[in-house]
């Protein structure tokens, strides 16, 4: 088996009563592409957010790159490589698409510089090529604030992107998105990751797209992971069936 | 206010001014006099200090304009001259000040500048209005630092310093042969309170040994709330209790500690206090032994200018006139005779800066309040004689009158020319003549 | 060097250029007052380096005080005369001042970050205040300095003003500079959306405490300006009221411009001197009503005329559900 | 003996304190704005009582018919400010950033504070009949004014007024909706604008209210609007903005504090209110009742 990018063991999250992770156990190799998938409050977020460090689990541990990076913060766990999106793109709503893309790359530098400009034309075309790379390029001068939702998301992913992370966590990459535009913007997006050599963890409720861009799925179901197989495995399976399809179906609609 | 409608448009203002001075600026060079006074007209001390003292100007420059002022002092404006003033708001803090007093000199081309009631302000503007080289009268402000620590040439205060307010205080006590056991004091928590405190306590060293201090209480200047210092004052009741309070400040301890029989456990002492007497009326306590920072108002020396000086004010302002207003009397008077002498010395034309200090420097003049003698600071600070006494309600004119009026001679008071007022307190009152 | 840097060098060098000459024409008032704008607009330019990363001091008094406080002493105590020396004295003093706070303070946003900047320097207010040895609420004065061993006496005005426009002037470009790095976008983008800079891999406390100290080294170089062309300081320095100005001019020029800083605060200047004079009983009123006409109708600040591109800014809706997400 | 007297000033100043920064808070909790001008309407409200006093006396009204008139002059201030500024100043700058806000009301209370001068002129204005209408209570070697307790009695009045108006009243539990959040109150169709008015208009009152309690107790003059504001702002800060229970506690740790620094260590009265703010800041970032939103992302 070739080596982990990530492995969570026996994570335990509760809220009170509510119990969003029991004894969470999944290993990803490096390069898979898994989709994270069960019905709202079964535990997809939840389970994203304690990988990146959001939330700090009550109990088991998670390894990324063979590091535990429990109760490292969301930005010392971005340095080791982790990148995310989310499900409401965090944009700075009052800027250009291109200066988001700048703020990108210049988080990425970590200590970044007093004095070296941010916009020089180096920066700015890399960053103009990722751009493209996500077909946004026509969209760098305008204000976040006066993009359309699906362009709003592609954006949020191009600059998760930015720092060249080796996992990606994306949060319902095509919640919010009309059903026409959903497979062109999750083409855009595998298209773009295509030349990097990333692993991708994604939140998904919808099948089709499941189907389609997953090697591999792993089902949540009230904070426990009730499978955790290739696609069509998962699909027919009885209890996913039960718990996470058919009402995740009826939830969307 | 009736230009206020104008205020909208800064903008205007600005170039209304900018039009205004380029007019006024050179026309007015020979017949008229511009002065620049310069007193609280908001803030804490713009009702107590600021504004009677401004109101004393105005009137003062009126008559003076008319002539109407008796001899020698009967000559129209300053020896012929209009007088011409500007008032400006001394309040927003020192750096405003000194950038005030700069355009007063400069943009306004004023020939003196009279002003200044906080000490903090005197302090700053003196050495700007030095090194401009412009004629400068500091007219109220109480620290003798100011000609204690440098020298000046064209920077004068025409009224006594702070320390013979308490050392006043301390003697009247002496003289009426008042025990005094221990002192409880209750001072605001910035430099007038703090220095007024140390005066008052030095003083007491050398007239009364063997008295302790016990409370020494600083709220916080413009607390309004004394609640919690009274009950202080109430727990350790002292035979005396001495305060530097002014204004809103001291007319709301008032308030407060009569009704909780303060001014009945404990002797009360004020240094500073005639001014809160027109207002308070009969809510002040009889008995309080109090100064005026001079022989001001109902302590003022009988004298046909101050029977002139009361009466005019009060039919102006239908109130008496207080220390602020005496203080301005009494520079604007100073101001008038070195004008008139400078402009006499220098061939019936203007004088300039040097020729008013000159003219100033040394003098001595009759005012309201009695003779004010510029000869300590090296002929640049005042002299003057001063008055305690002690409050006692008149329900016939509805007021309160001072009684066992006691005045002190300038030399009694007030430190010689050789001397830091500190040093000389603790001198025990070296070369006082009372 | 980079196309940008050299850019920025040029236009500042020339507006300080040309700042000099026009000294040279100005009567001594305008000197002054010109000299006080250029010493308090520094100091704002310390609030606007705060407010890109979406905080504001209500207690840039503070570092405003220790800065001339410190000049002032090291001048009195020290005999140091040399203007440039007190000027880096100040700016010195009040970064190690403020550095123990940088952490507490990188904690809090908003309203907390004001008010707790706003205690912080009225503590430092009651402190002098008591303080008997520095002349209590009354300060104390202090000689003019002297430039390089030679004394400036007789020109002084305009000695200091050019003092005032080439120190400021070099700190204006360095903070432009600042302003158009990496780090400068780093700090707008925090304004818009801590969250996702943190998620991006960049510290937003290490970026606040770094803007808070900067803009403290403005601001004590400010403070000492100011105590050098008044020769006087007192605790008034550390009040709020003189932060609340401070943040006005900030407000007025809005963080788009650092020349708009300048700007600002020469107009507040001669707008308060002014209708001091000619309203010495309503010029409160006055700077009052000047005030909420400056925020009702420029809301992104004089810069705004010039130096912001872009259309108005996102509807407060969104920018209150953003907030809401970054909490 | 000393404990007690700590106590009992401490608790009377407390009341005069929270009296005042009510308002301050609920304002703050409702419309998001920490207003300066706050000080300037508790000035107003003690130059109107001044007024009203003054007019009742001329009615040849008793003495006890002043402390109607405090009352009336503390509505008629809110009556007739509150919607001028409200509707035509405050309005304009809604959703603008809180700090922002903050310098509208220190420009509001630029001009409210020569604008008193204007109407009221300077020369000061005594309402202390009232002062003297609860007696003093003799206490050991202290003596206590009636009317000290009477304020404390007002803000335990005024506390569990505005507790229960906001908890049991069914305008109150709107209130308390918009506090919570005004987008979804206004998705639930409450009429936010209108609730904005009330609680701007109702904390005027409580500022007025305040200082119609204080004017008999001190002189009535230009300056008494800046003493207030730093002080209240300190209570609702340690409290937690936008907190009843907050100001309340607020104002007991400042006035016991003070209470303390006068009776033992006068000398750092000045600095006993920023100390506890800041102590209290340092371990509670947002202040003592304030309730940290959900993080949601």
């Amino acid at each position: 088996m070739s080596e982990l990018a990530l492995s969570a063991r026996g994570l335990m999250k509760s809220f009170g009563a509510v119990v969003a992770a029991r004894d969470v156990n999944i290993e990803i190799p490096v390069g898979q592409r898994v989709s994270l998938i069960g019905s709202n409050g079964a535990g997809k977020t939840t389970f994203v957010n304690m990988v990146t460090g959001y939330l700090r689990p009550d109990a088991g541990t998670i390894h990324f790159d063979g590091r535990d990076i429990v109760g490292l913060g969301p930005r010392r766990i971005t340095r080791l490589g982790v990148a995310r999106s989310f499900q409401i793109p965090q944009l700075a709503l009052d800027m250009t698409a291109l200066d988001n893309m700048l703020v990108a790359a210049a988080c990425a530098e970590g200590e970044p510089s007093f004095w070296q400009p941010a916009r020089s034309p180096a920066r700015r075309s890399r960053a103009m090529a990722l751009l493209e790379r996500f077909a946004l390029a026509e969209h760098a001068q305008r204000r976040v604030a006066e993009l359309p939702g699906g362009v709003r998301k592609l954006l949020d992913i191009a600059m998760a992107l930015t720092g060249r992370p080796k996992l990606l966590l994306l949060d319902e990459p095509t919640s919010g998105v009309s059903v026409q535009e959903k497979f062109p913007m999750m083409d855009t997006i595998v298209g773009a990751l295509a030349g990097e050599s990333v692993t991708v963890l994604f939140v998904e409720h919808d099948m089709e797209i499941v189907t389609r861009y997953a090697d591999r799925v792993v089902a949540f179901y009230s904070g426990e992971i009730i499978a955790d197989d290739p696609p069509e495995a998962v699909l027919a399976d009885e209890q996913v069936r039960r718990y996470v399809t058919g009402d995740a179906v009826r939830a969307e609609a | 206010m009736k230009r206020t409608w104008r205020i909208p448009k800064p903008g205007a203002i600005a170039i209304a001014a900018a039009i205004g001075l380029a007019a006024h600026a050179p026309a007015q060079a020979q017949e008229t006099f511009r002065i620049g006074v310069v007193s609280f007209l908001s803030g804490q001390a713009a009702e107590s200090f600021g504004i009677p003292a401004v109101n004393a100007a105005k009137l003062l420059v009126e008559t003076f304009n008319a002539g109407q002022a008796p001899a020698p002092y009967d000559k129209k404006g300053f020896g012929g001259m209009t007088i011409e003033a500007i008032y400006v708001d001394e309040a927003g803090g020192a750096t405003k000040q000194v950038q005030e007093l700069k355009n007063l000199y400069d943009r306004e081309k004023v020939d003196a500048v009279l002003g200044y009631v906080s000490s903090g302000d005197c302090l700053a503007v003196a050495p700007a209005a030095e090194e401009m080289k412009r004629f400068l009268i500091l007219f109220d402000c109480g620290t003798p630092r100011i000609f204690e620590e440098r020298s000046y040439e064209y920077v004068f205060r025409t009224a006594s310093h702070a320390a013979m307010d308490n050392v006043s205080l301390g003697r009247y006590l002496k003289a009426n042969n008042i025990p005094v056991e221990t002192i409880n004091y209750i001072n605001q928590d910035y430099a007038w309170g703090h220095d007024s405190q140390k005066d008052f306590e030095l003083t007491m060293k050398q007239l009364y040994p063997e008295a302790k201090t016990q409370q020494d209480l600083r709220p916080k200047f413009g607390a309004g709330q004394y609640g919690t210092e009274i009950s202080a004052l109430l727990s350790r009741p002292a035979t005396i209790t001495h305060s530097s309070l002014w204004g809103g400040d001291l007319q709301a301890f008032i308030l407060q500690a009569a009704p909780r029989g303060v001014m009945k456990r404990s002797q009360l002492v004020l240094s500073a206090a005639d001014h809160v007497l027109p207002g308070l009326g009969d809510k002040m306590p009889d008995g309080v032994i109090l100064g005026a920072r001079g022989a001001y108002g109902l302590m003022s020396p009988e004298s046909p200018l101050n029977d002139w000086w009361f009466s005019l004010y009060e039919k102006r302002y239908d109130v008496y006139p207080v220390q602020a207003a005496y203080r301005m009397a009494q520079a604007m008077l100073g101001l008038k005779q070195a004008a008139e002498k400078a402009m006499a010395d220098n061939g019936g034309r203007k004088p300039n800066s040097e020729q008013l200090a000159a003219a100033l420097k040394g003098s001595q003049w009759q005012s309201p309040g009695g003779l004010i003698r510029m000869v300590n600071g090296n002929g640049h600070q005042a002299i003057q004689e001063t008055a305690i006494g002690r409050t006692k309600y008149n329900p016939e004119k509805k007021r309160v009158d001072l009684v066992d009026i006691m005045r002190f001679p300038a030399e009694c008071v007030n430190p010689p020319p050789d001397m830091k007022s500190e040093d000389w307190i603790n001198s025990g009152f070296k070369g006082a003549k009372c | 060097m980079h196309a940008t840097t050299v850019r920025t060098v040029l236009a500042g060098g020339l507006v300080v250029a040309l700042l000099l000459a026009a000294g040279l024409a100005m009567p001594d008032w305008l000197l002054f007052l010109a000299t006080m704008a250029i010493s308090h607009g520094v100091v704002s330019l310390g609030v606007v380096v705060m407010m890109r990363a979406g905080v504001v001091s209500f207690g840039q008094g503070f570092v405003f005080a220790a800065g001339g406080y410190a000049a002032a002493l090291v001048a009195n105590q020290w005999g140091v005369g040399d203007a440039l020396l007190l000027l880096l004295a100040g700016g010195v003093a009040a970064v190690v001042l403020s550095l123990p706070f940088a952490p507490l303070l990188a904690r809090y946003r908003g309203i907390f970050f004001a008010m707790l900047t706003l205690a912080i320097s009225m503590v430092l207010y009651g402190i002098l205040l008591k303080s008997v040895a520095l002349g209590g609420s009354d300060g104390f004065n202090v000689g003019r300095p002297t430039l390089f061993g030679a004394s400036i006496d007789g020109r002084a005005n305009f000695v200091l003003y050019g003092i005032a426009v080439v120190v400021v002037g070099l700190l204006a470009i360095a903070t432009r500079i600042y302003g158009d790095s990496v780090r400068g976008l780093v700090s707008l983008a925090i304004r818009e959306n801590e969250l996702r800079v943190e998620y991006l891999g960049a510290s937003v406390r290490r970026a606040i405490a770094a803007n808070y100290l900067i803009a403290a080294f403005l601001g004590g170089v400010g403070g000492a300006l100011t105590l050098l062309a008044l020769g006087h300081i007192d605790p008034m320095f550390s009040y709020w009221t003189t932060s609340g100005e401070f943040v006005f001019v900030a407000i007025l020029a809005g963080h788009h411009s650092v020349l708009a800083v300048f700007v600002a605060s020469f107009i507040v200047e001669v707008v308060r001197s002014f209708s001091n004079l000619y309203f010495p009983s309503t010029w409160q009123l006055a700077m009052g009503v000047f005030l909420l006409v400056v925020i009702r109708f420029l809301p992104r600040g004089l810069g705004s005329l010039w130096a912001d591109r872009r259309p108005r800014a996102a509807p407060a809706v969104e920018a209150v559900a953003m907030k809401e997400a970054v909490r | 003996m000393l404990a007690l007297t700590i106590l009992i000033d401490g608790v009377v100043y407390a009341s005069w304190l929270f009296i005042v920064a009510l308002g301050l808070t609920l304002v703050f909790g409702v419309l998001k704005i920490l207003n300066i001008a706050h000080g300037s309407f508790y000035a107003v409200g003690a130059y109107a009582t001044a007024s009203f006093v003054g007019w009742f006396g001329a009615l040849g009204l008793a003495p006890e018919w002043s402390l109607l008139a405090m009352v009336l002059a503390a509505i008629a201030v809110a009556a007739l400010l509150a919607p001028l500024v409200e509707r035509g100043l405050l309005r304009a700058f809604y959703g603008r950033d809180e700090v922002l806000l903050v310098l509208v009301t220190y420009a509001l209370f630029l001009i409210l504070e020569d604008v008193t001068k204007l109407i009221w002129g300077a020369t000061p204005y005594y309402v202390s009949d009232p002062y003297m209408l609860f007696g003093t209570v003799e206490f050991g070697l202290l003596s206590y004014v009636g009317y000290d307790f009477m304020l404390v009695a007002m803000a335990i009045v005024c506390g569990i007024g505005v507790w229960w108006g906001l908890n049991r009243t069914r305008t109150g539990k709107i209130v308390l909706a918009v506090i919570h959040s005004d987008e979804i109150a206004s998705s639930m169709g409450v009429n936010v604008s209108r609730i904005y008015r009330f609680a701007f208009m109702f904390g005027i009152f409580l500022a007025a209210l305040a200082g119609a309690l204080t004017a008999p107790m001190v002189s009535v003059q230009p300056g008494l609007s800046v003493g207030v504001i730093v002080v209240s702002f300190a209570v609702v800060i340690i409290g937690g903005l936008g907190s009843i229970e907050g100001a309340a506690i607020g104002a007991l740790i400042v006035g016991l504090a003070r209470a303390l620094a006068v009776h033992t260590w006068p000398a750092a009265e000045l600095f006993s209110i920023y100390v506890a703010m800041a102590a209290v800041l340092v371990f509670r970032p947002e202040g003592l009742f304030q309730r940290l939103q959900a993080r949601k992302i």
